[in-house]
């Protein structure tokens, strides 16, 4: 294996180096010994599953599966940008509610108009991102009792704005009927948003200088101070962009219920989407994690679920076994590493 | 904010270099700067010295915008500057190797080389292959090219290797240096960088760069500098051209009085073996033969990356023992874990304090007591009483500078949090006390008071195992000297024996045996 | 302070002479069966002059008791409670009891002796407005029936899907209340569990996957909870390519599929029962009132009206769709 | 009817200054720079409800606001030690809901023994701590998703053996009915517990080595290492000492609703208590934080939501108003502190 560690750190020894040859060992090295671990869990959840009820690696129950973690699956993108930076944000499902009643409400009274409905929606978003991300710079507030506060707060003015009422009815609407049950080349296009979401942030955090620049952030913000990197438009930035998203995706609540959802659907996101982030290799503290693996893990949760809901698994044996699943995959995954049981693992 | 016009007395105004002129800063109720009006001329080395917390790292911060002076401002060509961060000072062209790097671990050396500035080409690609072309050349460029692999993570480096990133992100840049300070640069170096290092400076200083250079050895002052000023309590106690002075003129300077010797000479060694390894292996370190007696000081020299701080680390319990024994006190140990080495009496003041040594978030007082918490308590109570006095005491022997030791260590100055994690260890009195880098970055005041304390210790029946990569601490302290490379012994000095020369002879027998490089570079054997 | 409880009924709460303050905890606050019950509850105390106050007690069978603490330490004369959970019962009892407030239940009922309303002795049962859960799942079962039986399917070939999230007692009662109801009818359709969490995304994903499972099935029967876990199962069917025609969906509150109703387009919500919070709130609220004004005793139970609804008929009946 | 008082009017303006020298200093620094704003804040609360409402300050609604937040306490004071280790432990509200279950159904099926039910859930809870312990350390799963998996499990698990619903009827036994009703020189027994719970914590954090080890832990955990503690024995304790005093929680569950709830009453108990933690002071990357803080900011909480409930503020203002005040007075906090506001706020 290798030589040494430095005392200070004990490290997985596998870190996918940038920069290194290609050939088969290129691919491997991309993928990550992270995403290879979830790469033969989400292997062995659908051998499973797909033995028991061969229905399940169906294509019609592939994209049912892809449609259900799409809205999860864009939170937990998002999620993993704020957590590469260090922070969190765990308002992102509440924003998500705002949102999907805001493109509601927009769309009835502006007379039904699908562009302005789902426009003040992102922009709400962007707008509340904006404004987390300056009450955690500026107001010296730790982002997770920031964004703990959002939880609260967006929720109520939701459920204010609302009346706590599921809001008018988009499914007249060619637009949202397209978002909700349209299809491009095959894929639905709920799918379609989250594999472009999730290209655009993978491709902004590893080929361009700004996605450099957020892993510095997380990994070490003294010296990304020192280097001149202008942290606060970075946070706040990833604060908005999380936003931003969290809207998106209570646009597509809105085109599935078929109206503007409070809370509704958009309720213990925040945890859906931090789970999947963590599980798919994002350390808490900042400055590790990948776009690949959050959606390798996204995809490992929806599966699972799928496949229990399919087996006809009732709901309590569900939570038990998601539990054990989610232990099992990161054990397995951590037996490769060899780290020595000392301590907390990162 | 800057000082109200008209500005103080002696004008700086029109001399080229970078000055500071009146500055003072607080922290809380702490101040760190008092006044200081200080020139920077252009192609020289100007050393800046003083006792630990005098103020020197706060002045550099200043300098390079880090911190915003309370009272004062900073001048390039007399031209004043408005430095609002860092990278305004970047801008400037004045640059700063700080003195705990900062490291980004889960990015490349290159990446966190150029960190700020990474190349790119349109629609911000970071560009991948300018990136490497860059780090080789630049490597290659510095003569660190041997030492530093540029795809290794910044979690996987050593010490020496994070300061060797900082000097390279201070070299690199667009706008090219025009000052340059090193906040003791060499403090976690040997001397094989060092010399490159120092070769390195001589070239700034001829291409008309200001440089600042602090230190606390002062073989490396008189060699480098041209220009001595020095720090007491925040204040310039004095400006004088090196050829126009000697060391115990510049101590004075420092401390306010004589020193009358740094290392104190004695036999105490008895023949009682305390510590005896035998064909000790672990991952890093291999067949490795070792005995300390009590009272005696057996130093382990050797070149960065030797496998020293490993070998400290396995007596310590810290890292696996493949095969081999270790002994102490006649009795065999099973080193599982470093517990079970401090309860079988060896203690290792660590060589990162920071990493590995201390809690910053906590005071003085706590961070001192942490290993001899169990003979403070009753019933597990800790008693705050003899906790405070003990604190004191060693506060006081290693002349720790702080309001007091009820304040957080995160308030230290480099040296005194030094201070601290020796104190921990003082305190506690080991059978066998490892000290990896004990003096690094230490004022050379405390750098006598550890010397006695160590003699004191030896004299008591402690054994002492000191790794220092600092020659004359080495001869100066040791009974004998034990030299390491590639992670085995290659030789034995007695006091009488050991020169400098005889040392790295010995530290670089393989290479002059075989004609290689003396070592490859790390990370690409995985 | 303890002394186990023995009656329901709580003839020890005098009349009040002065203003009269009234504290409505309902489970759930923020649904909106629950707002707008609060909404006319506020406007009948509004109206008789009362004091009200309304609060929200979640799911959370311990903030229940916290809260009616709460209430009586800012001297409620009278309180009107949905439990989260009917096992939390007796503890409010004994509490309103020792501080001799009166209580008046809605939706849900309560026993004073005892977790389970269920096994409760009819003297022991407090006083209660509001609809029966057992008898809005067998309005809800006998209508599916109908429809069932008017489509004239065959039981082979369909399934019964039954959305609810499985801790909650109360929707467990009514989808077993449409199952007996429904068998009764037309027996020998199987019916396939499925643990939603209530909302209507989460339910669609659910059954969705139930689908997979049952590729072989024409016609589908759906019932649960409440009207989101129809809908979510009746556009996850739709979404699957089972015709409107196929689908048999029978709501529970009617307030989401008067949406599917109002856009005009065919759709598999066939009916839906009509439960309005707005009768309750405002009845609950008149109940006590009388209590505490005129020394009226409660009676045992009133029911709010409910009506089945469907397409062609909500309107009509007053359901009124954001 | 509903007062619909603009948060922003609410805010606690009148933070007391940190203590100059002179005075009686000694009690200033024990309270500590953070303290002092949250007793600043709580003296805020107290007195905007107090005037609005009398009754907000009667003795009566003061022992309703004690009894109130006992579970959440004693969850918040076990999550402090475990969040000064540097760990977080998410699953504590489903351990308190299976201990609930648990005591319940032993009670019951021993005949009414309730000395055998509270044993048998506290043993349940220091066993799931325990296990949540091994699995963190030995498992090397990072403890963030070590306990994430542990809210669904254990949930599963409570849910399993209740079959979903509330079990048995505890307030016909006199210990039950004392530790639901019961007072202890005025003041109710859950009280008691909490605030002897609270004291035996503090003191094993402050005057022991056992708590200088803890922060160690927490503050650097290499340095910990080398200083010879033994890190796993911490770790492990700490989760098993969550366990328990979940379980303790979980008992007092059902004493309060009668009948062991297996997740009625206690979901969310997780984000209550990392909440009350984070506000009084705890930093999550670890070795910061004090019981005292923690009991500040969980009276805080409490009294701001009776505050709000005594006021008839409905739920939805309820929740902005709750993150509006969180927010301010975390920012009114590190007003005082003049840090920087530059990159992430601890
Ligand atoms: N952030 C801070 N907060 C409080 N006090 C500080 C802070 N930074 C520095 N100080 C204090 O300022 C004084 C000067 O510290 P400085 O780091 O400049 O010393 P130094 O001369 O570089 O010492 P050394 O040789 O040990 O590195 C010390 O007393 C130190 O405790
Ligand atoms: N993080 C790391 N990654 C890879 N190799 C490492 C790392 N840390 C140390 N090494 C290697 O381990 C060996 C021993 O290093 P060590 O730091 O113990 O040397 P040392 O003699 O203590 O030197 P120093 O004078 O720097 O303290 C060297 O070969 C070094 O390259
Ligand atoms: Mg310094
Ligand atoms: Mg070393």
């Amino acid at each position: 294996m290798t030589t040494t560690t430095s005392p200070s750190a004990q490290l997985p020894k596998d870190q996918p180096r940038p920069g290194r040859p290609g050939g088969p060992r290129g691919l491997l090295a991309a993928i990550g010994g992270q995403n290879l671990s979830l790469v033969g869990a989400l292997i062995a959840v659908v051998a499973l599953f797909g033995t028991l009820n061969p229905n399940f690696v169906s294509w019609d129950n592939i994209q049912v599966i892809a449609e259900a973690v799409t809205i999860s699956g864009l939170l937990a993108v998002v999620q993993t940008v704020v957590i590469i930076c260090g922070g969190l944000d765990i308002s992102v499902g509440s924003q998500a509610g705002l949102a999907s009643v805001t493109s509601a409400m927009v769309f009835t009274s502006t007379g039904a108009d699908p562009y302005l409905g789902i426009g003040a929606a992102l922009a709400i978003g962007a707008a509340i991102g904006l404004f987390n991300g300056i009450v955690i710079i500026y107001g010296r507030v730790n982002p997770t009792i920031a964004t703990l506060a959002g939880l609260a707060a967006y929720k109520g003015v939701a459920q204010l704005v609302s009346d706590g009422r599921a809001q008018g009815y988009v499914l007249g609407d060619p637009v949202f009927v397209f978002l909700s049950r349209g299809k491009i080349a095959g894929l639905p296009t709920m799918v379609w948003l989250l594999i472009l979401t999730a290209a655009a942030v993978h491709a902004l955090l590893t080929y361009t200088d700004i996605g450099r620049n957020i892993y510095a952030i997380g990994g070490n913000d003294t010296a990304a101070r020192l280097a001149g990197i202008n942290l606060n438009k970075y946070l706040i930035s990833a604060y908005a962009l999380s936003g931003t998203v969290a809207a998106l995706a209570g646009v597509l609540l809105t085109a599935r219920t078929g109206s503007g959802q409070p809370v509704s659907g958009s309720e213990g996101l925040e945890l859906q989407s931090i789970t999947a982030a963590a599980l798919g290799g994002c350390v808490l503290k900042g400055g590790k994690g990948s776009i690949g693996g959050t959606l390798l893990a996204v995809a490992l949760l929806g599966a699972l679920q799928n496949g229990l809901t399919v087996q006809g698994i009732n709901a309590f044996w569900q939570n038990v076994a998601q539990g054990a699943l989610l232990v099992a995959a990161v054990i397995i995954q951590q037996r490769r590493n060899r780290e020595r049981a000392v301590g907390l693992p990162a | 904010m800057t000082a109200p016009e008209p500005s103080p007395a002696p004008p700086p105004g029109s001399s080229p270099g970078l000055s500071a002129e009146g500055v003072s800063k607080r922290f809380g109720t702490v101040q760190a700067l008092k006044d200081v009006t200080l020139t920077f001329p252009p192609g020289q080395v100007t050393a800046l010295m003083g006792e630990n917390g005098a103020g020197k790292s706060t002045l550099l911060r200043i300098l390079t915008g880090d911190h915003r002076p309370t009272e004062g401002r900073v001048l390039l060509d007399g031209q004043a500057l408005d430095l609002n961060s860092p990278q305004d000072a970047r801008r400037a062209g004045i640059r700063i190797i700080p003195q705990e790097p900062e490291i980004i671990p889960h990015v490349s050396v290159a990446e966190n080389v150029y960190t700020g500035s990474l190349p790119r080409t349109g629609l911000r690609r970071l560009d991948r292959a300018e990136l490497r072309r860059r780090i080789t050349a630049d490597l290659k460029h510095l003569g660190f090219d041997k030492v530093l692999d540029p795809d290794l993570l910044g979690s996987e480096l050593t010490a020496a290797q994070r300061q060797l990133v900082e000097i390279l992100r201070a070299m690199t840049g667009q706008v090219p240096p025009r000052a340059i300070a090193f906040d003791e640069p060499t403090s976690s170096l040997s001397e094989h960088e060092v010399e490159a290092l120092f070769a390195l400076i001589g070239r700034l200083r001829a291409e008309g760069i200001a440089v600042i250079y602090v230190s606390h050895r002062m073989k490396e002052i008189f060699q480098l500098a041209d220009g001595i000023a020095v720090l007491r309590d925040g204040q310039v106690a004095g400006v004088v051209r090196a050829a126009a002075t000697d060391e115990s003129a510049l101590v004075r300077l420092m401390v306010g009085r004589d020193l009358s010797s740094l290392f104190v000479r004695q036999q105490v060694a008895t023949d009682r073996v305390v510590l005896d390894v035998k064909n000790l292996t672990t991952d890093d370190v291999s067949d490795i033969s070792l005995r300390v007696n009590a009272g005696e000081v057996v130093a382990l020299a050797g070149l960065i990356g030797a496998g020293r701080s490993e070998l400290a680390l396995a007596l310590a319990g810290d890292a696996p023992i493949r095969s081999g024994t270790v002994e102490l006190g006649g009795k065999a140990l099973r080193l599982r874990d470093p517990r079970a080495a401090i309860t079988a009496g060896i203690g290792l003041a660590p060589e990162e304090r920071k990493a590995q040594a201390l809690f910053l978030q906590r005071t003085i007082r706590d961070n001192t007591s942490l290993v001899s918490l169990g003979r403070l308590r009753r019933w597990r109570f800790v008693s705050h009483r003899q906790e405070k006095a003990l604190a004191q005491e060693f506060a006081d022997r290693l002349r720790v500078r702080a309001p007091s030791i009820e304040a957080e260590v995160r308030t230290l100055s480099g040296g005194n949090q030094q201070k601290v994690v020796l104190a921990r260890w003082l305190a506690r009195k080991p059978d066998l006390l490892i000290l990896d880098e004990p003096t690094r970055g230490v004022d050379i005041g405390a750098k006598a008071e550890i010397y006695q304390i160590i003699a004191d210790l030896a004299r008591e029946g402690t054994a002492i195992l000191v790794i220092s990569s600092e020659l004359p601490e080495v001869l100066g302290l040791a009974d004998r000297i034990v030299v390491m490379q590639n992670g085995r012994t290659t030789g034995e000095l007695t006091r009488d024996q050991a020169t400098e020369e005889a040392i790295l002879a010995l530290a670089m027998a393989d290479d002059l045996a075989t004609g290689t490089t003396a070592h490859a570079p790390t990370g690409d054997t995985r | 302070s303890t002394g186990q409880t023995s009656s329901g009924a709580d003839a020890s709460v005098a009349p009040v002479s002065g203003k009269i303050s009234i504290t409505y905890l309902q489970k759930q606050g923020d649904q909106q069966y629950f707002v707008d019950e609060a909404a006319e509850a506020k406007a009948k105390a509004a109206e008789l002059g009362a004091d009200l106050k309304v609060v929200n007690l979640g799911n959370d069978a311990n903030k229940t008791v916290s809260e009616v603490q709460s209430a009586i330490a800012q001297k409620s004369n009278g309180l009107i409670i949905v439990v989260p959970d009917p096992a939390v019962g007796p503890q409010v009892v004994q509490t309103a009891r020792d501080a001799k407030a009166a209580l008046l239940t809605s939706d849900d009922q309560v026993c004073a002796s005892g977790p389970s309303p269920a096994q409760c002795a009819a003297s022991d049962l407090v006083p209660r407005i509001g609809f029966s859960g057992q008898q809005m799942g067998q309005q809800v079962g006998q209508r599916a029936a109908e429809e069932f039986k008017k489509a004239g399917w065959n039981p082979a070939d369909t399934r019964i899907i039954s959305g609810w999230k499985q801790d909650v007692t109360v929707c467990g009662d009514r989808v077993k209340a449409a199952k007996d109801a429904f068998d009764q009818a037309v027996p020998g359709v199987q019916n396939i569990d499925v643990a939603t969490d209530n909302t209507p995304t989460g339910a669609q994903d659910k059954v969705a996957a139930t689908i997979t499972a049952n590729p072989g099935v024409k016609h589908w029967v759906a019932w649960g909870c409440n009207d989101e876990n129809v809908q979510g199962a009746v556009t996850a069917l739709q979404n699957a390519g089972v015709s409107p025609n196929d689908i048999d969906g029978v709501g529970l509150g009617a307030y989401l599929a008067c949406k599917d109703w109002a856009s005009g387009k065919p759709s598999g919500m066939k009916a839906a029962l009509f439960i309005n919070g707005k009768d309750v709130g405002a009845l609950a609220v008149q109940t006590m009132y009388d209590k505490l004004k005129n020394g009226k005793d409660f009676p045992k139970e009133a029911f709010a009206p409910t009506k089945m609804v469907d397409a062609t008929t909500w309107q009509s009946a007053g359901v009124s769709c954001s």
